[in-house]
């Protein structure tokens, strides 16, 4: 045999699950992306009293294909005076950057790319910060006013929300001691509980920076469409625009799988070592296959035949999903693969949970203002985050310091020690607030760059 | 200052001192601006007693008839509203003294009609209300055709865009103006368009003829 | 035969986009270039288990101070500064440069080829590849045989933010006056 | 070799590495700028230096239109200027043409006229609340405030066949008895009301982020009201308890108790708390009107030709954004000589200049909203 045939057949061998993972990534994350878009439109339309998208598809289902096909046929403009080559290459360094850091999210106790990489947890971080680059140097690249204000303003904003957020991922990353994405799931695992019980502070402190990370409502500031029209994006078009869209909604899959990992127990179900409730192991396929008898009893109110057809075939698909989850059950020699399934199922359903919290902000929320934004950055969340670091690494003091159950000690020396932490949080934000109202008598925010 | 509110009080409380009766006919006015279509024989129909405008002689007007003589050309009535027709060159100061010491603090319009039949051309009209008398006067301001009346813009802030619609639309350029420049119309607008004199079609007929090549677009 | 072709494909992506980053005119180019460039020697920190470096030269580099600086680019239009600065005697200082720089690589190739097993050539791959991941090392050595150096180089970070911060608000105070 | 530095370099350091004053141009085509307001900004960073508003873009001449018209003819032209709340131009036109033709309308149409003019004006403080919080970032208020002003429009469509541009009165009264139910349809909206402005409350009145957004933001004190002549709502938030409806009453305001609400600070929030109050008190006087209104003709004693006598006659009303006044000369004809209106939006945009400097960008687009300008108005 060839050597170079050889080698390649090697390279299949032994990485083949993740090669795998690594195109399903490529290739489904775009069209979850589009169903995000329409979950969004979904849920909005809902809480504004309305009905959102309903004309492509039963309750719109196929409205994220229409729109992705409107979007590639449409024209690529590019204007005249800007920077051809930035200007091409900057969507797609921001839409790579989202899909690269994904390699390194485990999506399952078996769904991962990069499984060995040990500092998986900055991996994500640090490549997903990558995306930003594509915002200012499309913003630069544009040669619009509008454009490089969202362009400036997101780089201030990065710049002060990543530090918030690192800090605050440091309170999950002292618990666990690894940075390792399994290993940080398994230390989850062993000392039996979540992390945001035993560090509330810091995941909120995450919540808030990964919004502001992600550019959504209310941080959404470098792309307000009733300022800057449409930020950054300004001058795009048809598929670059798309690419930013992608990059931004799997950007928002990213920053919740990190939270998830770090904070929600990632893959692990609600108790996971409690033996009485393993039942719960049943209910992704419950789950899944109640969603098909919910679209089997909507088929029969479709107005279109069509439509109803439609719906028939969304049950069946959901029955095909349940009875993949289920089959293993029955058939001895597939057990094995139970937990990356349900592992699957629990991970996706809290990346779901934490991403409708983000569209819930974003519909009740008005939006800051781009000081307020900076003032709520370096003057509260960040003095914060350190605070909570302090605070956590005191509570694992004397957890480690005493004999008792360890698990029960951490978690009331975490009670007390977030109360304290709490407590500094009012602080911050009186002291904060006397601090703008003094300097309100001229009502006007200092420079806001310097935050 | 303002925030007293006042009682409610019958529309334009501008009530005439004396007691003459509005509907009397007779009481033309020497000054009273004669409308160029006035002559029209009046329709068969009876008409009701028409109320023209009657001469006013009220506390205020003698206290601008004291305070300025002869600039006040006038002081009238019309349909229970009160205005004085002052003399273009004292029209700053008779603002002043209304805004200052008859506390008509609101300039609440500026405008102009056009009689191109008369010899000042134009009547400026400055509408001013009182807070805290809750009356309103108005002041007619009559100027030829190339006057330069005196911008009010100093008094009354708000008259500045008032003052460029002025311009725009009568083509009456004020004097110590800041920007005066068209407002609502394009920068290179011909003509005054509220002047009387100007036709609708005429602009629409030369675009037309300068860009499409025939007579008329109507 | 992957990790050469792959050693090769970043080196030569760190060496042609240096090149480029130092040729181009444009400011922001050279940004995206220095940017390439980092990224490439990135992958060759990862090819030689230095997981921490990699993803340390990333964060720090690419993410950081590469976005400062292309922050500082867009705001103060270097475009326009740099046409200010220009030497009498350019030319000779580049030639200068150059020919110094010349002259201490041909040396190292030249001395370089004398040492047995080793060249410009490598053909035997150091050994870094059967590492164990070794970030937890790396902060052991930090924080017990380094750690004089590791304090003393934060005290020195902090001094300067610490000035920068001073410096910023002075600036804002002649601004106002 | 330091001295083979350009020395012009050197000496100007701001030059080297100055940033510029950068002139922004918002609009014609913007999102927020509620049409085709054109706004030039002069920004130092983000913070305003100076503005300059280019408007016109939506002139149609509706003065001189109303020049070749009958007085009849006139009156649906108004409708279309401010067109969110065509109903009180409407119901000026008619009063001042009525004024000058020394009539009065009967006490019917009277009370009609107050019940559709204060649904107008909530009607329009709705769709002002709906687009000045999506300008902020806020985006579900404006779909609430479009569910309940769709109430309205469908009362107004039921009440005279249009639904936007109404065309509800006659010079003289009314055209239209009110429909069957009518009270009722107004009592039940009314007392629904009530209940919905505590949804837009609830989201926004005590939201930090709403407070920070609106607190301090374009303060305009009493003095620079009066003096920029700014008038409605703004005049009222900074403090001066002054409403044509209670100061000089037309119509049949002087029959209803309400109250007029005032702010202190003169800021984006203090114009917000007073429009919110206004639509309740617009709501309350609705309730009263329906309660009785009397009965007898709607129409006055206004011949088929108007031709009023030669004069001039200045009629003002309190408009949802502020005084609307109109200023008309009579020649005797069936035409009028001159019909000159006071545009309350296009008087209160003057203040957007003072109102905006020295605030940041995303301020403009608030203060814009809070002076709730529509150019159908500023521009006629």
């Amino acid at each position: 045999m060839n050597p170079t045939l050889h080698a390649v057949l090697d390279f299949l061998q032994t990485w083949w699950a993740e090669l795998t993972c690594g195109v399903v990534i490529v290739a489904v994350v775009p069209l979850v992306a589009g169903y995000l878009v329409l979950m969004e439109r979904k849920l909005m339309a809902d809480m504004q009293a309305r009905l959102g998208p309903m004309r492509v598809g039963p309750h719109g289902l196929l409205q994220p294909i229409a729109d992705a096909v409107k979007l590639l046929i449409k024209e690529d403009i590019i204007p005249g005076e800007s920077d051809k080559l930035i200007f091409w290459l900057a969507p797609v360094i921001s839409m790579t950057a989202a899909l690269t850091s994904m390699g390194a999210i485990a999506f399952g106790p078996s769904f991962q790319v990069a499984r060995d990489i040990n500092i998986g947890i900055l991996f994500v971080l640090g490549v997903s910060s990558l995306g930003f680059l594509g915002i200012i140097l499309g913003g630069w690249a544009s040669n619009s006013h509008y454009s490089i204000i969202g362009a400036l303003r997101s780089t201030a904003q990065l710049v002060s929300y990543e530090t918030a957020g690192g800090l605050a991922i440091i309170s999950g990353l002292l618990l666990s001691g690894t940075l390792s994405i399994s290993g940080i799931v398994t230390a989850q695992q062993t000392q039996r509980v979540w992390f945001i019980f035993l560090a509330p502070v810091g995941f909120f402190i995450y919540l808030v920076a990964s919004i502001a990370e992600t550019n959504r409502a209310p941080f959404d500031l470098p792309e307000a469409e009733s300022e800057l029209v449409a930020g950054y994006m300004t001058e795009y078009s048809g598929f670059r625009w798309a690419l930013y869209f992608l990059g931004e909604y799997a950007n928002m899959i990213v920053v919740g799988s990190v939270a998830t990992t770090l904070f929600l127990g990632g893959w692990l179900r609600p108790f996971p070592n409690v033996r009485w409730l393993n039942w719960l192991d049943v209910l992704p396929a419950l789950i899944i296959a109640l969603i098909g008898v919910y679209s089997v009893y909507r088929a029969g109110k479709q107005p279109v035949k069509i439509q109803t057809q439609f719906m028939w075939g969304v049950a069946l698909a959901c029955f095909a999903v349940a009875l993949i989850y289920a089959v293993p059950w029955f058939v001895g020699p597939l057990k094995f693969v139970i937990p990356g399934l349900n592992g699957a199922f629990w991970f996706l359903l809290k990346v779901a949970a934490y991403i409708y919290v983000f569209m819930w902000v974003r519909f009740t929320l008005p939006r800051y203002r781009f000081d307020q934004l900076m003032h709520l950055g370096w003057y509260i969340l960040i003095p914060l985050a350190i605070v909570n670091v302090f605070a956590v690494g005191v509570a694992m003091l004397i957890a480690a310091n005493t004999n008792w159950n360890h698990a029960v000690v951490l978690l009331l020396a975490t009670i007390v020690t977030t109360i304290a932490t709490l407590v500094c949080a009012v602080f911050l934000v009186s002291w904060h607030d006397r601090r703008t109202e003094s300097a309100s008598t001229a009502s006007l925010a200092r420079d806001s760059y310097a935050g | 200052m303002a925030d007293e509110s006042k009682p409610p009080q019958s529309p334009d409380s501008q009530k005439p001192e004396s007691g003459t009766a509005p509907a009397s006919p007779a009481a033309k006015t020497p000054a009273t601006p004669a409308p160029p279509v006035a002559a029209k024989p009046a329709p068969p129909p009876p008409k009701p007693p028409a109320p023209v405008q009657i001469p006013l002689d009220n506390e205020l007007t003698r206290r601008y008839r004291e305070q300025f003589g002869a600039a006040i050309l006038d002081a009238l009535e019309d349909r229970k509203q009160a205005y004085l027709v002052i003399d273009a060159a004292q029209l700053k100061e008779i603002a002043l003294y209304s805004r200052d010491f008859e506390k008509f603090d609101l300039l609440e319009d500026f405008t102009a009609v056009d009689w191109p039949r008369r010899e000042k051309r134009f009547d400026l009209v400055a509408i001013l209300y009182s807070f805290p008398h809750n009356t309103r006067l108005r002041l007619k301001i009559p100027v030829a055709e190339n006057e330069r009346p005196v911008s009010l813009v100093e008094v009354w802030p708000t008259a500045d865009w008032l003052e460029r619609e002025i311009y725009d639309m009568f083509g009456v350029e004020f004097s110590g103006h800041p920007g005066l420049k068209r407002i609502l119309l394009p920068d290179g607008w011909q003509g005054h368009p509220l002047r009387k004199d100007y036709d609708i079609l005429l602009q629409d007929n030369a675009w037309v003829r300068e860009n499409l090549g025939i007579d008329s677009g109507q | 035969m992957l990790d050469s072709v792959l050693f090769y494909f970043f080196a030569g992506v760190a060496v042609i986009s240096a090149a480029l980053m130092v040729t181009r005119r444009n400011a922001i180019h050279s940004a995206v270039f220095l940017i390439t460039t980092l990224l490439a020697t990135a992958g060759i920190f990862l090819q030689l288990r230095a997981e921490f470096l990699f993803i340390a030269q990333i964060i720090i580099y690419v993410g950081g101070i590469m976005v400062l600086f292309i922050f500082v680019i867009m705001l103060v239009r270097l475009d326009v500064a740099l046409h200010h600065i220009r030497f009498r005697m350019k030319n000779l200082v580049v030639t200068l440069v150059i020919a110094v720089l010349g002259a201490e690589a041909g040396a190292i190739i030249y001395y370089a080829r004398k040492l047995p097993g080793q060249g410009l050539f490598i053909e035997k791959m150091a050994p870094a590849q059967n590492l164990a991941p070794n970030s937890e090392k790396l902060a052991q050595s930090l924080f017990s045989n380094y750690l004089l150096p590791f304090e003393i180089a934060s005290v020195l970070l902090l001094v300067a933010m610490v000035g920068a911060v001073v410096m910023a608000k002075n600036k804002k105070g002649t601004e106002d006056s | 070799m330091g001295n083979a530095l350009q020395d012009d370099a050197l000496q100007n350091n701001s030059t080297l590495l100055g940033t510029d004053e950068l002139v922004l141009n918002m609009g014609p085509q913007h999102p927020s700028t509620h049409g085709v307001l054109r706004v030039k900004l002069k920004l130092d960073g983000e913070r305003v230096r100076g503005t300059e508003c280019v408007i016109g873009y939506l002139h149609r001449g509706v003065e001189k239109i109303a020049e070749n018209r009958t007085y009849q003819q006139v009156a649906p032209y108004v409708d279309r200027m401010d067109y969110v709340a065509a109903v009180s131009n409407g119901l000026g036109y008619c009063e001042a043409v009525e004024k000058l033709l020394n009539v009065e309308a009967p006490p019917r149409a009277r009370v009609i006229r107050v019940i559709l003019t204060e649904l107008q004006r909530i009607a329009s403080h709705l769709v002002w609340l709906g687009t000045h919080a999506l300008d902020i970032g806020a985006l579900t208020p404006l779909f609430y405030c479009m569910r309940e002003r769709e109430e309205i429009l469908k009362i107004f469509e039921k009440y005279c066949g249009a639904r936007l541009t109404t065309h509800a009165f006659r010079i003289g009264g009314l055209q239209y008895e009110s429909y069957d139910g009518f009270e009722k349809d107004v009592e039940r909206f009314c007392l629904d009301f009530e209940r919905r402005i505590q949804e837009y409350v609830d989201l926004l009145t005590g939201n930090s982020i709403w407070i920070g957004r609106t607190r301090n933001v374009g303060v305009l004190n009493a003095a620079d009201c009066i003096a920029l002549g700014a008038s409605g709502p703004i005049l009222r938030a900074a403090g001066v308890k002054w409403d044509l409806r209670k100061a000089q009453p037309y119509a049949a305001y002087d029959q209803y108790k309400f109250e007029i609400p005032v702010g202190t600070n003169g800021d984006t929030y203090d114009r917000y708390m007073v429009r919110i109050e206004e639509m309740r008190q617009s709501r309350l006087i609705c309730l009263q009107a329906i309660e009785k209104i009397p009965e007898g003709a709607i129409m006055g004693k206004v011949g088929k030709v108007i031709k009023p006598p030669a004069g001039e006659v200045y009629h003002s009303i309190e408009a949802p954004k502020g005084i609307l006044g109109y200023y008309i000369v009579s020649d005797a004809s069936t035409q009028p000589y001159r019909v000159r209106i006071r545009p309350p939006s296009f008087i209160n945009l003057q203040a957007l200049d003072k109102m905006v400097r020295g605030h940041l960008v995303a301020d403009v687009v608030a203060i814009i909203g809070t002076l709730d300008i529509v150019l159908g108005e500023v521009d006629r």
